[in-house]
C-alpha cells in the first residue's frame, strides 16, 4: 500500500542534515519534525516548523562566525 | 517555497502577450507601437514580418516553413509563436484549402505608414506654437531628468528633503516598492530595496508597468496612454513638442510623466513639452534584464564616473555628496565616518545579512558595488577584490545551507514496478521533485499530487 | 537576440552612373534612379528602425566622385531644430525616418545637378566610393556591412584599387553585399564571396524593394538561418598581363607577380631577365639547379 | 672569425637625455607631448616601407621556436611558451596575408634536439592547429642552434633559387648546445643565402649576434609582449631580394571554384587530394578547386597539387601582394590652419579637430590622423586618388 505524506523537502549539506537530526532528537522545536530521513542530503520535514528552523539555523550560523574586520 | 520574493521585471513583449486580443488591436492603431513591438521582435521574425509588409495576399504555411533552414526550425517555431501571440499575424484558409499566415492588417498598415509616410501626424510639433523663448538644450534637459527622477528614489529611502506628490507616494506603495502603515509616512520594502539597486533604465521601465497596471484602475485608457509612451520613445531629444489636441486623462498623465522627469513643462498649464532622455531610452529598459544591466545607462547623482573605493579589509570610501548614494551604501554596510565629500563603510556580515534578509542578493550587491567603482578601481582586474566578492556570496550562501520546496512525499510501495510506473508517470507530468529508486520513496509537487493520485487510484482498479 | 550595445553599420553604396540610368530610363520608363532611390531609403528605414543603435550611411558613387548623401556634411546631429525644422513632414512617418529621407533626396538632387560629364570618361568609381565607405567604418562596431547596388559595368582600370578595397574589408570583418541591376559584376562576385556576403543578380528590376527587405536586410546570424539564393559561380581565373584573356594554366613572374599566357624571357611590367626553364619535368617546381655551395 | 666593431651597447654611448623631450604645455599637463611621442611611433611603421626596391615576395620560412626548460619562465604571462604561440598564431595568420603565395614552416627545439612541427606548407590552418596542440608540449633540458639551423637548411637549399630563404628564431635560452662548430654552419647558411633573424627573448647572446649579422638578418631582443608582437610584424613584411637571387617565371594554375548544392541532381560527392594525409576531417564534400592540369580536386587554395605539383592559387591571392610592389607615398603632416575650405576628412567625413593633417602628395586630399592610419596600414590605396583615375 501507497502511503501519502505532506510536507517540506530540504536539501542540505550532510553536516547541516546532522544538525537537524540533533534538532529533532532533542526537540529543541518543542516537537519531533522529521517525518523521514530520505537520505544523506534530503529530509522530509513538517511545514510548520520551515520558518522557526530557519531562525534556528541562522543563530547556529551565527554562533559559529567570528567578526573579521576590526572597527 | 522561496522565503525571498525575487522583483519580477517583465520585458515588452510578456506585458504585452497578457493584454487581451481586443486591447493589442487597438494599440497597433498607432504606428508608433507598431515600430516599438516590431523593434523588440527576435531577429528571426523581423525578416518574416519585412518579407510580408508588402503583400496582400496570406502565404501558405508551407512557404514560410520554407523561408529557414532545416536544422534552424526551433528558431523558426519560436518566431511563429511570438508572431501569433502577439496577434502579429493570422491564419486564413487559403482558396486551396490550404492554411495560410497573413499580417494582421491594421499592424501591416500601420507600420507602412512609420516606414514610408503617409496618415496622420503623431503629434503636433512645437513649430505651430512658433518658436520656443524658453528653449531648453539637452544638457539642461539630462539635468532635469536626473534631477526629477534622483527625488523619487529619494524619497524612497526616506530622504526628508524630497517630497514627492500623492499620486506618486500612492504609486510606490501599490507597485510594493514602499509600505505605508496607517498615517504613517511610508517606508521601503524589500521589493523597494532591490528596485534601488537596479539600474535607471530597468528601473523605469519596472516603474512604467506597475503604472500601466493601475492606469485603468485611476479611469486612464491603456491604449491611449502606452501609444503615447511609445510615441515619446520615439521622439526628438531636444525638441519640442505641443500638448494640442491630448485628451483631458493624457493631459493627467503628462503630468506624472512630467513628475517622473519623463517629458519637461516649463509649466503645468504650458503649451509644450520636452521628452527627455529618459522617455527616450525607455525602450532600452524593454529588454535589459536585471542581472546583466548595461553599464553604461546613466547613473544619477554621480556625475560621470564611479566613486566608490572597496578595499580588501572590507571598508568602502564613496566619494559622494549625494544622500541617495549614501543610503544606498547603506543598505548593506555600516557607516562609520561621514566627511564632507566621503564616507567611509565597513561591510560585515550583519549588515550584508540584514541586507539579504530585506531581499537584495549577493549578486546585486556585487554589482551596485562594480558599476559605480571609482576609476582607481577600474584600473585593476578583477575590479573588485575577490576576497569581498567571494565573502558576499558565501554570506549570502550561509542562508541557502538548506533549501526547501514544498511537495507530498509517496513510500511503502510494495513493488519496485509499482514505484517506477508511478514515478514516470510523474516525471511525464513534470512534477517530480525527488526519487529514490533503492529506497521507493520519491516527492511530488503539492500542485501536481492530485493528478497522480487519481493516476494510481486508475491504475490499482486496472490491476 | 542581438545585444542591444552591438552596433550595426550598414552603408549603401549607390551607382548613380548618369549614363546607364539615362539609357534604362528608355529601355524600361518603370524603374528610373528615382524608383531605386526610394527602394533603398525603404531599405535604409528598415534597418534604421530594426534597432536604436543601428546606424546607416548612403553614398551616391558617380562617375567622378563619391557623394555621401547621408549623414551628410552639411547636417549634423540635432540640428534638426534649427532652420530646417520644417523638413519633418507632417504625416505618421517615423520623425528621423521623415528627417533622413528628405535629406537624402535633397542630396541626389543636388550631385545631380552639380556634375557635368565630360565625354570621355563615364565608368562609375566604385572603387573609390567602397573604399571611402570602409574608412566611415568606426572600429567600435561589431556587426558591420556594406551593401552595393550596382548597375553599370567593370571597369578594368580600377582591379587593383578594387582588390584592395575588397582584402581591408576581409581584414576588418566587413561584409560586402552586391545587389546588381545590369550585368553580371566579376569583381564583386570576388568582393562577396572573399568577404562572405552574398551576391544577387536582380531578375526582376521592379521588385528591387521586395529583394532589398527580403536578401539583404537580414544580418548575418540570420542569414545561417535563412534560406537565401545560391552563392554564384564565381570566377577565380587569372587574367594575363600580356593579352588580358582568362588563362589556366600561366606563368607568374616571381619579382612582380605578373601574369603570363606564354612564356617570355623578359618580364614585360618589370623588365627582368629570366632563366631559360629546362625542359618540363614532371616536378616543375623542382626544375632549378642547385645553388651552388 | 675576425672580430668587427660590434655595434656600440647602449650603455656605452652617450648620456640620453630622454625625459628632456617631454614638454609640459600651458597648463603643466604632459599629455599633449606623451600622445605626440605614442603618435610618431604609430607613424613611424608606414614611413619604414622600402620604397622602390626589389622584394623576395615567395618566401620559404622556417620558424624556429625555442621549447627549452627556459620556456617556463613566466616573465611573458601566462608563461613564455604560451604567450609566444599565441603570438605566433598571429603571425603567421599575418604572414599569409602579406605574402600569399609563400610558405612557412615550423620547428622546435629542446633537449638538445630539432624536430621538425611542420612541414614548409601554404596554408595557415595546418599551422595554426599545430600551434594550439603545441601549448601542452613539455619544456626541458637545452636547445640546440646548430641542430635546427641544420634540418631548416637540409629543407631550405632544395628550394627554387627565385623564392627567398628565411628562417627566423625565437630564442628564450641563454645557452645552445651544439655537436658541431656553429661558425661553419653559419658560413653554409651564408653561402645558401639563407637569412636568418633572431629575436631573443631574454638577452642578447654572442653567437646570434653573428649569426645574424653574417646571414643579413635581424637581431632583437624584446623588451615585454607587445614589443615581441611588434617585432614580429616587423617579419611580417617581405624583406628585400639580395641582387644575387635568380629570377624566373613560375608556371601556375588558377582552378576554378565549382560550387555544387545538395539539390543539384548532377553533382556527386568526391574526396578531396588535401585530405589523403590528414586522417580527421570531412572526407566527402560537393563542390572544390579542380587542378586545371590533372583535375585533382581541392578544398582550399593555395596548395601545390600533390599529383601533378603545380602550384595552384587564385588570382585575388596574387593581387593581395600587389600593394607591397606598388606602395602608396606617404602622407603629408600639416597643420589645421593650412588646410584651405571645409575641414572635413575626406574619407570618414568626420570633422577635423586634431592639429595636425595629413595630405596626399598626389590629389592633395587631407584625412584626419585615424583614416591616415587606416589607408596605410590596411586600404593600401588613397580614396580621393581612385576618383581622379583618368584613362591612360
Amino acid at each position: 500500500m501507497v502511503n501519502v505524506l505532506k510536507g517540506v523537502l530540504v536539501e542540505c549539506d550532510p553536516a547541516m542534515k546532522q544538525f537537524l537530526l540533533y534538532l529533532d532528537e532533542t526537540s529543541a522545536l518543542g516537537k519531533k519534525f522529521i517525518i523521514q530521513d530520505l537520505d544523506d542530503t534530503h529530509v522530509f520535514i513538517l511545514a510548520e516548523v520551515v520558518q522557526i528552523l530557519q531562525e534556528k539555523v541562522g543563530e547556529l550560523m551565527d554562533q559559529n562566525s567570528f567578526p573579521i574586520t576590526q572597527k | 517555497m522561496k522565503l525571498r520574493v525575487q522583483l519580477q521585471c517583465k520585458n515588452l513583449h510578456e506585458y504585452l502577450r497578457e493584454l487581451s486580443p481586443d486591447i493589442l488591436d487597438r494599440l497597433y492603431n498607432h504606428p508608433a507601437t507598431c515600430l516599438a513591438v516590431y523593434r523588440e521582435l527576435p531577429p528571426l521574425a523581423k525578416n518574416y514580418v519585412m518579407r510580408m509588409l508588402f503583400l496582400d495576399q496570406p502565404l501558405p504555411q508551407a512557404a514560410i516553413a520554407l523561408w529557414v533552414k532545416k536544422d534552424s526550425q526551433k528558431e523558426h517555431d519560436q518566431c511563429v509563436s511570438v508572431l501569433s501571440g502577439l496577434r502579429l499575424w493570422h491564419g486564413q484558409q487559403l482558396q486551396g484549402g490550404l492554411q495560410g499566415n497573413i499580417l494582421n492588417p491594421i499592424f501591416k498598415d500601420n507600420l507602412r505608414v512609420a516606414l514610408l509616410g503617409g496618415g496622420k501626424a503623431w503629434a503636433d510639433e512645437g513649430s505651430s506654437l512658433g518658436p520656443d523663448r524658453h528653449a531648453r538644450d539637452v544638457d539642461s534637459l539630462d539635468r532635469y531628468a536626473l534631477e526629477r527622477w534622483e527625488v523619487i528614489l529619494h524619497f524612497m529611502v526616506g530622504s526628508p528633503s524630497a517630497a514627492v506628490s500623492q499620486d506618486l507616494a500612492q504609486l510606490l506603495i501599490q507597485a510594493g516598492l514602499m509600505r505605508s502603515e496607517a498615517g504613517e509616512a511610508p517606508c521601503i520594502t524589500s521589493a523597494g530595496f532591490q528596485f534601488l539597486l537596479l539600474d535607471t533604465a530597468s528601473q523605469l521601465w519596472y516603474f512604467t508597468l506597475q503604472y500601466l497596471k493601475t492606469a485603468q484602475s485611476r479611469g486612464m485608457d491603456l491604449v491611449e496612454i502606452l501609444s503615447f509612451l511609445f510615441q515619446l520613445s520615439f521622439s526628438t531629444l531636444g525638441r519640442d513638442y505641443s500638448v494640442e489636441g491630448m485628451s483631458e486623462s493624457l493631459l493627467t498623465f503628462l503630468q506624472h510623466l512630467r513628475e517622473f522627469g519623463l517629458v519637461f513643462q516649463r509649466k503645468r498649464k504650458s503649451r509644450r513639452y520636452y521628452p527627455t532622455r529618459l522617455a527616450i531610452t525607455l525602450a532600452a529598459g524593454v529588454t535589459a534584464n536585471t542581472a546583466s544591466a548595461p553599464t553604461t545607462s546613466l547613473t544619477p547623482g554621480t556625475g560621470d564616473s564611479g566613486f566608490i573605493v572597496v578595499e580588501t579589509n572590507y571598508r568602502i570610501y564613496a566619494y559622494t555628496n549625494s544622500e541617495l548614494q549614501i543610503a544606498l551604501v547603506a543598505l548593506f554596510s555600516e557607516m562609520l565616518y561621514r566627511f564632507p565629500n566621503v564616507v567611509v563603510a565597513h561591510i560585515t556580515r550583519e549588515s550584508v545579512q540584514q541586507a539579504i534578509a530585506n531581499g537584495i542578493t549577493a549578486q546585486q550587491i556585487i554589482h551596485f558595488l562594480r558599476t559605480r567603482a571609482h576609476p582607481v578601481m577600474l584600473k585593476q582586474t578583477p575590479v573588485l577584490p575577490p576576497t569581498i566578492t567571494d565573502q558576499i556570496r558565501l554570506w549570502e550562501l550561509e542562508r541557502d545551507r538548506l533549501s526547501f520546496t514544498e511537495g507530498v512525499l509517496y513510500n511503502q510501495f510494495l513493488s519496485q514496478a509499482d514505484f517506477e510506473v508511478l514515478r514516470d508517470r510523474a516525471q511525464g507530468l513534470g512534477v517530480l521533485v525527488w526519487q529514490n529508486a533503492p529506497h521507493r520513496v520519491m516527492v511530488v509537487t503539492p500542485h501536481g499530487h492530485s493528478e497522480v493520485k487519481r493516476f494510481w487510484k486508475r491504475q490499482k482498479s486496472h490491476t | 537576440m542581438a545585444s542591444e550595445d552591438e552596433i550595426s553599420l550598414l552603408v549603401i553604396v549607390i551607382d548613380v552612373n548618369p549614363i546607364w540610368w539615362g539609357q534604362q530610363a528608355q529601355r524600361e520608363p518603370e524603374f528610373t534612379l528615382s524608383k531605386c532611390l526610394d527602394a533603398v531609403m525603404v531599405m535604409g528605414n528598415s534597418h534604421l528602425v530594426m534597432n536604436r543603435t543601428n546606424k546607416l550611411a548612403i553614398i551616391a558613387s558617380h562617375c567622378q566622385e563619391s557623394h555621401f548623401l547621408y549623414p551628410s556634411k552639411h547636417w549634423k546631429a540635432g540640428d534638426m531644430t534649427g532652420d530646417d525644422s520644417g523638413l519633418g513632414s507632417g504625416d505618421g512617418k517615423y520623425e528621423l525616418l521623415s528627417v533622413a529621407n528628405d535629406l537624402i533626396a535633397e542630396e541626389v538632387r543636388r550631385l545631380m545637378a552639380r556634375t557635368k560629364i565630360s565625354g570621355h570618361q563615364t565608368d562609375t568609381m566604385l572603387a573609390g566610393s567602397l573604399a571611402k565607405a570602409l574608412c566611415c567604418i568606426p572600429f567600435k562596431c561589431f556587426v558591420r556591412f556594406k551593401q552595393v547596388i550596382r548597375a553599370a559595368e567593370d571597369c578594368a582600370l580600377q582591379y587593383m584599387n578594387f582588390m584592395n578595397v575588397i582584402f581591408a574589408a576581409q581584414k576588418n570583418g566587413v561584409l560586402i553585399d552586391a545587389c546588381v541591376l545590369a550585368s553580371d559584376s566579376g569583381l564583386l562576385q570576388q568582393a562577396c564571396d572573399i568577404t562572405g556576403g552574398l551576391y544577387l543578380k536582380i531578375p526582376q528590376k521592379v521588385a528591387l524593394a521586395q529583394y532589398l527587405l527580403w536578401v539583404f536586410l537580414s544580418d548575418s546570424d540570420q542569414r545561417s538561418q535563412l534560406v537565401l539564393p545560391p552563392p554564384v559561380h564565381v570566377d577565380y581565373r587569372a587574367a594575363c598581363f600580356c593579352h588580358r584573356s582568362l588563362i589556366d594554366i600561366g606563368y607568374v613572374c616571381s619579382v612582380c607577380l605578373s601574369i603570363f599566357c606564354n612564356f617570355s624571357p623578359i618580364c614585360t611590367t618589370c623588365e627582368t631577365a629570366f632563366r631559360i626553364p629546362l625542359p618540363q619535368m614532371v616536378k616543375p617546381k623542382k626544375k632549378k639547379l642547385k645553388p651552388a655551395t | 672569425m675576425d672580430e668587427e666593431p660590434e655595434r656600440a651597447k647602449r650603455w656605452e654611448g652617450g648620456y640620453e637625455r630622454t625625459w628632456e623631450v617631454l614638454k609640459e604645455d600651458e597648463t603643466g599637463s604632459l599629455k599633449a607631448t606623451v600622445e605626440d611621442i605614442v603618435f610618431k611611433a604609430k607613424r613611424k611603421r608606414v614611413f619604414e616601407s622600402y620604397g622602390k626596391v626589389r622584394l623576395g615576395m615567395m618566401r620559404h620560412m622556417f620558424v624556429v621556436i625555442d621549447t627549452s626548460r627556459t620556456m617556463e619562465d613566466q616573465d611573458l604571462k601566462p608563461n613564455r611558451l604560451t604567450s609566444t604561440l599565441k603570438l605566433m598564431e598571429y603571425f603567421v595568420d599575418e604572414y599569409f596575408d602579406q605574402n600569399p603565395i609563400s610558405q612557412i614552416g615550423i620547428i622546435t627545439t629542446r633537449n638538445k634536439r630539432a624536430e621538425k612541427l611542420t612541414d614548409l606548407a601554404g596554408n595557415p590552418k595546418k599551422h595554426i592547429s599545430a600551434f594550439k596542440k603545441a601549448v601542452d608540449t613539455p619544456c626541458a633540458g637545452e636547445p640546440s642552434l646548430y641542430n635546427s639551423l641544420n634540418l631548416a637548411m637540409q629543407t631550405l637549399k632544395h628550394m627554387p633559387g627565385h623564392t627567398s630563404r628565411e628562417v627566423l628564431v625565437i630564442f628564450s635560452s641563454l645557452t645552445t648546445c651544439d655537436p658541431a662548430n656553429i661558425y661553419e654552419l653559419i658560413k653554409t647558411l651564408k653561402g645558401l643565402k639563407i637569412r636568418v633573424s633572431v629575436i631573443g627573448l631574454s638577452a642578447e647572446v654572442h653567437v646570434c649576434t653573428i649569426l645574424t649579422r653574417e646571414t643579413g638578418g635581424t637581431y632583437h631582443v624584446i623588451l615585454d609582449e607587445s614589443h615581441f608582437r611588434e617585432l614580429l610584424t616587423f617579419h611580417v613584411k617581405p624583406p628585400p631580394a639580395s641582387s644575387s637571387s635568380e629570377c624566373s617565371l613560375i608556371r601556375m594554375g588558377f582552378p576554378q571554384h565549382t560550387i555544387a548544392s545538395v539539390s543539384d541532381q548532377d553533382s556527386k560527392p568526391s574526396f578531396s587530394m588535401s585530405h589523403l594525409d590528414s586522417n580527421g576531417g570531412p572526407g566527402l564534400t560537393l563542390g572544390g578547386y579542380y587542378c586545371p592540369q590533372c583535375r585533382a580536386k581541392y578544398t582550399e587554395l593555395p596548395v601545390e597539387c600533390k599529383v601533378c605539383g603545380l602550384t595552384l592559387v587564385s588570382a585575388p591571392h596574387l593581387a593581395r601582394s600587389f600593394h607591397h610592389l606598388f606602395p602608396m607615398d606617404a602622407f603629408q603632416e600639416m597643420p589645421l590652419e593650412d588646410v584651405q575650405g571645409e575641414r572635413f576628412c575626406q574619407a570618414c567625413q568626420g570633422e577635423l579637430k586634431d592639429k595636425s593633417v595629413y595630405a596626399c602628395p598626389v590629389c592633395s586630399s587631407t584625412f584626419c590622423v585615424e583614416c591616415d592610419l587606416f589607408i596605410h596600414d590596411t586600404l593600401h590605396c588613397c580614396p580621393c586618388c581612385i576618383h581622379n583615375q583618368t584613362a591612360p
